[in-house]
Formats: structure tokens, sequence, C-alpha cells
């Protein structure tokens, strides 16, 4: 039964790959990477049972915090304005603050 | 096939040190390059532990009972690359804030350009 | 199942290093670098490397991506210049080439996996055996870290320390105002959630670090672990907090004497076997019994790493974060 | 006994719920939409995840760190969801509206 789960985090992951590799705004990219994240912990947690080395569940818990903390990384190190890929045009200007904390 | 199989670790490893040796040399974006670096680097990491995998090995903690472990000496030397790494990056990428203060440019062709036009 | 896993997170990490070649957007590309060095970390723990695979899920996907995103925000433009296409032509024959050798080179390498292949047979087997009964360590990997191989981790220590030393050197002459704190963000609604959340998570990162520091002797863990998920916490205060309240409660000062505290710790351990009749960073004569001196001169040893490589990482942090918009 | 088959049940039916939002990142025209494909179902498959495991487990340290790491995320995953989701509007990403056909506008 694990393997079934793993086969489909795999697919999973494989579909966010695809998603943070196209997608069309950074947002979709940042979503994609959290969403890879998350079902990575998973991977790893599942696997953990799977060969029965249950001390790999620490190795889960480091990967969900430093998902949160890339994901917070990500949104606060810019500027709003930033946020656009060249794709989109109908930029509502956000005014930039000069320093970015 | 079966070497594909046996041997697949190894050649994603030269794929990828590829990959990142073309974006170093092609790239003129200097941060581009250190991502370029980092692939290159996260690329020798996995041959040499590839090549401390044990068929049927855990992973080296001892646990009564147990016999086949995977070979812990290469883990401690990618253990410490691994910061050494992060710590050279962290270098490069000052070096790259300075250019950016200096040029105003990141790109190496601008930069080489506005060298050669003093 | 193992083979499965194996062989797909390969594919997808050569995928990701394509996309990475291929996108012109930096942004996007640093993404995609977290997401290199999330799989390139399962990867490693698949193949049974706990160790490794913690410290690249913490360093790589956390503080590099972090680093590169700083850099990023310092710089205006976020879009590579589009490269010359005539210049793909050498780049692409030089690599093709130095391929085509490295994978010649393959040909006489050991089946993965192979237990009778030449790294499995000289000094690992000794440290496997012998390990357990001369240090009293069950995580063979830090007993080999710190203690076989002590003197080869003082020197990365000192690597790090000098890294530190010279991003400051580059990045920290200037100071800003440490009273502007992220205070004026308050405007921006999606903080509240931000905070509340961090505010939760944050002691709980601390103390999962000291738990990796503290149990890194009976499993995955140990100083550098530690001091990089210690040091993400922090960082965590400073993005959602500002910059200015992360330093009035690590001021730059602290971090200066935590950075060659660490140091002093390895070495002083060292200094201290020299003295009691040893070699240097031979522990054993730390206390009365062999297995008692090595555990002790771990330990010790383990947390001079921790402490430096917490401060150091800080340190580049502040660095990056402490310069001004150009 | 049961309590295997209840966990079967949580494993297979996380991996679906996974698959389910992985298509839909995929199949959804805009960001905002599709950021409910995955916000949603990140979360259920995180559960139902753990909670397979956790049943696994039974009673031991093994079912604190998958409880621990449950928390971890059901608390982190929704909080960067709506950041960012907060982040996009603040930056003038609108939402698609309306029932059109054509792709690549958002």
């Amino acid at each position: 039964m694990y393997a079934v789960a793993i086969v489909a985090i795999l697919v999973t992951l494989s579909l966010a790959l695809a998603r943070a590799l196209m997608g069309p705004t950074v947002f979709d990219r940042i979503a994609a990477i959290n969403m890879f994240g998350t079902k990575t912990v998973l991977l790893i947690a599942v696997f953990s049972f799977l060969t029965g080395r249950l001390d790999l569940l620490d190795m889960a818990l480091v990967y969900a915090m430093i998902n949160f903390i890339s994901v917070v990384a990500v949104l606060r190190l810019f500027s709003h304005k930033d946020f656009h890929s060249p794709a989109e045009n109908n930029v509502i200007s956000v005014k930039v603050r000069r320093r970015w904390f | 096939m079966d070497f594909v199989v046996s041997h697949y670790n190894y050649l994603i490893a030269i794929f990828l040190m590829m990959t990142g040796f073309y974006t170093v040399i092609s790239r003129g974006n200097l941060v581009k390059k250190i991502v370029g670096l980092n692939i290159f680097q996260v690329s020798v990491f996995l041959i040499y532990i590839s090549l401390s995998t044990v068929k049927d090995g855990v992973a080296p903690i001892y646990v009564e009972g147990v016999k086949v472990y995977s070979n812990p000496l290469p883990h401690v030397l990618i253990l410490t690359a691994i910061v050494v790494g992060v710590a050279t990056t962290a270098l490069g990428l000052a070096l790259v804030v300075r250019i950016k203060e200096a040029y105003g440019t990141i790109e190496e062709d601008e930069i080489h350009s506005q060298d050669n036009s003093l | 199942m193992d083979l499965l896993i194996d062989i797909s997170l390969l594919t997808f990490l050569a995928v990701t290093a394509i996309g990475i070649i291929r996108i012109t957007n930096l942004f996007a590309v640093i993404m995609l670098f977290a997401i290199f060095s999330f799989l390139s970390a399962t990867l490693f723990m698949t193949m049974d490397a706990v160790d490794v695979a913690l410290t690249e899920a913490a360093v790589g996907a956390g503080i590099s991506t972090v680093l590169m995103l700083a850099t990023l925000a310092l710089n205006k433009d976020h879009n590579e210049k589009q490269p010359d296409k005539n210049r793909h032509w050498l780049p692409l024959a030089v690599v093709l080439t130095t391929g085509a050798v490295l994978v010649y080179g393959t040909l006489d390498l050991p089946d993965f996996g192979d237990p009778a292949s030449a790294p499995q047979t000289h000094v690992a087997p000794h440290y496997i055996e012998k390990a357990i009964e001369e240090t009293g360590v069950p995580n063979i990997v830090t007993a080999v870290l710190a203690s076989y191989r002590g003197f080869d981790t003082l020197g990365e220590v000192v690597v790090i320390f000098t890294a530190g030393i010279a991003v400051l050197l580059l990045l920290g002459g200037r100071r800003e105002d440490p009273l502007d704190d992220g205070a004026k963000d308050k405007r921006v609604p999606q903080n509240l959630v931000l905070r509340i959340v961090s505010k939760i998570v944050i002691p709980v990162i601390m103390l999962f670090a000291l738990y990796v520091q503290f149990h890194g002797d009976y499993g995955p863990g140990g100083g550098f672990q530690a001091g990089v998920i210690m040091s993400a916490a922090i960082i965590l205060y400073s993005l959602v907090f500002g910059l200015g309240a992360a330093e009035r409660i690590i001021p730059k000062s602290v971090l200066m004497f935590l950075t060659s505290l660490g140091v002093l710790i390895f070495a002083g351990v060292g200094i201290a076997s020299l003295f009691l009749g040893g070699n240097y960073l031979n522990y054993s004569v730390l206390a009365s019994s062999q297995v008692a001196g090595q555990h002790i001169g771990i330990l010790l040893v383990e947390l001079g790493v921790g402490i430096t490589v917490f401060a150091v990482m800080l340190t580049i942090f502040f660095a990056f974060a402490g310069r001004e918009r150009s | 006994m049961v309590l295997d088959i209840l966990s079967w049940v949580c494993l297979v039916a996380g991996g679906l719920v996974g698959v389910v939002g992985a298509v839909g990142i995929h199949r959804f025209p805009d960001f905002f939409s599709r950021q409910h494909a995955t916000g949603t179902t990140d979360t259920l498959c995180a559960l139902l995840i753990l909670l397979g495991l956790g049943l696994q487990a039974g009673l031991s340290l093994a079912a604190f760190k998958v409880a621990l790491i449950f928390l971890f995320l059901f608390i982190t995953s929704p909080a960067a969801t709506h950041a960012l989701a907060s982040a996009a509007v603040h930056s003038g990403l609108d939402p698609k509206r309306g029932r059109t056909d054509s792709e690549g506008q958002s």
C-alpha cells in the first residue's frame, strides 16, 4: 500500500514540476514549489515507513520547515512589482518600497 | 540496457555536471553562472554519494545486529563540502553585489565593454 | 521500489537542470534551483546518506536560495539578457566532448551499490566495525566527522569562518538604521497571518535545531545541520518581523563573538587534549576511559561547529539584507 | 486488522487527492483557481497520508513525529497559500472572470 502512495506522490511531483517549469506567472511557480515541498515531505514520510527506518521522519520535519521558510523568503524578498514575468502587461503599478523590510 | 540501469546515477550526474558547466561557460549573467556552479557542485556530491551506496545497506547509524552499512566516509566529505559550498556561494554572491554596485550591471559582456572603454 | 524512486527523482533532477538553463527570468531560475536542491536532498536520503540529505535540504533549499534571492533583490533587473545565438556552438562542443570523456570514464566505475567496489574496501570497514567500540557514538558519520577526521573538520570550520569574514569585508561596510523595523509593513494584510504563524513556528524550529545538535550522536544530525537550521529560524524571524527586530535580538557584535567562539571551542578541545598528554584532537585523554573521553570530545566539537556555522550563516544573511537597494 | 484496512484506505485516498490536486493545477485557467486546487488538496492529502502512517505506527515515538509533521504542515501550508494569494492580489494580478475560452489572458 505504501507503494501506491509513493507512486501517487511521484506522479504529483512530476505534475507540480511541470507547472513550475511552465508557470506563466511567477506566482504559479511559487505555488508549484510550495506543493512540491509538501509532497516531498509526504514522500519522505511514506518512504521511511516503507523501509522501516523511522528516524527519517526527522528529515521530513526539516523539509517542512525549510519549505515554509523558502516560500516566505520568496514572498518577502521581492517588492510586489517584481512578481510579474514579462508575459503580463496588465500590471497595476504598486509603489515599490526602497528597502525590502 | 543493463549498463544504463546500473550506471544511471553516474550518467545523470555527468549530465548535470555538463549542464552546470554549460551554464557557467555560455551564459553571461553572473547570478546564473553561480546557479550553474551550484548545479555542478551538486552533481559532484551525487557521484560521491552514489559510490558510497551499498546494496541492501542501511544508513551508517549503528543498529544492533545490522551488518551491512553504506560507506560513511563519502558522507562525511560531502557533508562538510555542502556547508563550505554555501559559504563560497555566499562569497561569490557578495562579489556579484559589489560588481553590480560598481558597474551597474551583472552581465559579463557589459562589464567587459565598460572595462575596455576606460 | 527503491529503483523506481531513484530513477524518477534523477529524471526530475535532469529536467529541472534543463529548465534552469532555458529560463531567462532569474527569479524563476532561483526557484527552480530550490526544487533542484529539494530533489537532490531526497535522492541523498534514498541512497542512505541521511546526514548529507539533512544538510543539503537545510543549506541548499534554505540558505542558498535565500541568499540568491537577496542578491537578486538588490538588483533591479530580473531578466537575464538573451544570450547570443551564435555563441552557443563552442560551449556546446566543449561540453559534449567533456561529457563523452566522462561517460567513457564511467565504464570503469563499479555498478551502483556494488559491495565489493574499491571505495568500500579500504578504510570504511574499519570505521563501520570499530566506531561503536572506539567512540561509543552510534552515528558513524558523526564519529568519523568529529573524531577520526577531526582535523579535516577543523579545517572546514576555519574555511567557513574565513568566508564569513570575507563576506563581511565585502558587504558589511554600510550601516543601516537599526530602528528601521518592519512596523510600517503592517498595512500589508498578508503579514498578520504570516506573523502569527511565524510566532508559532519559530520556537518549534529552534527547539528542533537543538534536538538535531544534541541528538547528532544517535541519529542523523550534528553541528553543521543544527547551526544551519537555527540560523534559518532567525532568518525567518527577520523576514517576517524586519531586519531591525532581528538585529536587536542578536546584535552583530554578538554574532562576531559567536563566530570566533565556535572555532575557539573546536581548537581549544584539541589543545586541551594536547595538554592532557594525547595528540592534538585525540579526545581519548579527556576522561578516565577512552569511550567517555571520545564522547565528551565529540559533543564539544560538534557544539563548536554548530555555533560557528550558526553565526556565520546569520552574519552573511545580515550582510546581504542590510545592503541598500541600488 | 481494522486499523490496517483503515490506514490503507487513508493512504490510497491521500494519494488520490494529491493526484487530483496536481491535475487541477494544469486544468484550471488562471492562477487563483489553480491556487484553489493546490491549496485545498495539499492539506487534505497531507492529512490523509499522515493519518494512514500514524495508524500504522500505533502509539509510539514515530506516531508522535508524524503528528508533529502534520501539525507543522497544517499550520504552515495554508499560511503560505494565503500569503501567496494575497501577494498576488496586491501585485495587481486579476482573477479571470466570466466565460472566456481564450487562454493566456489573466
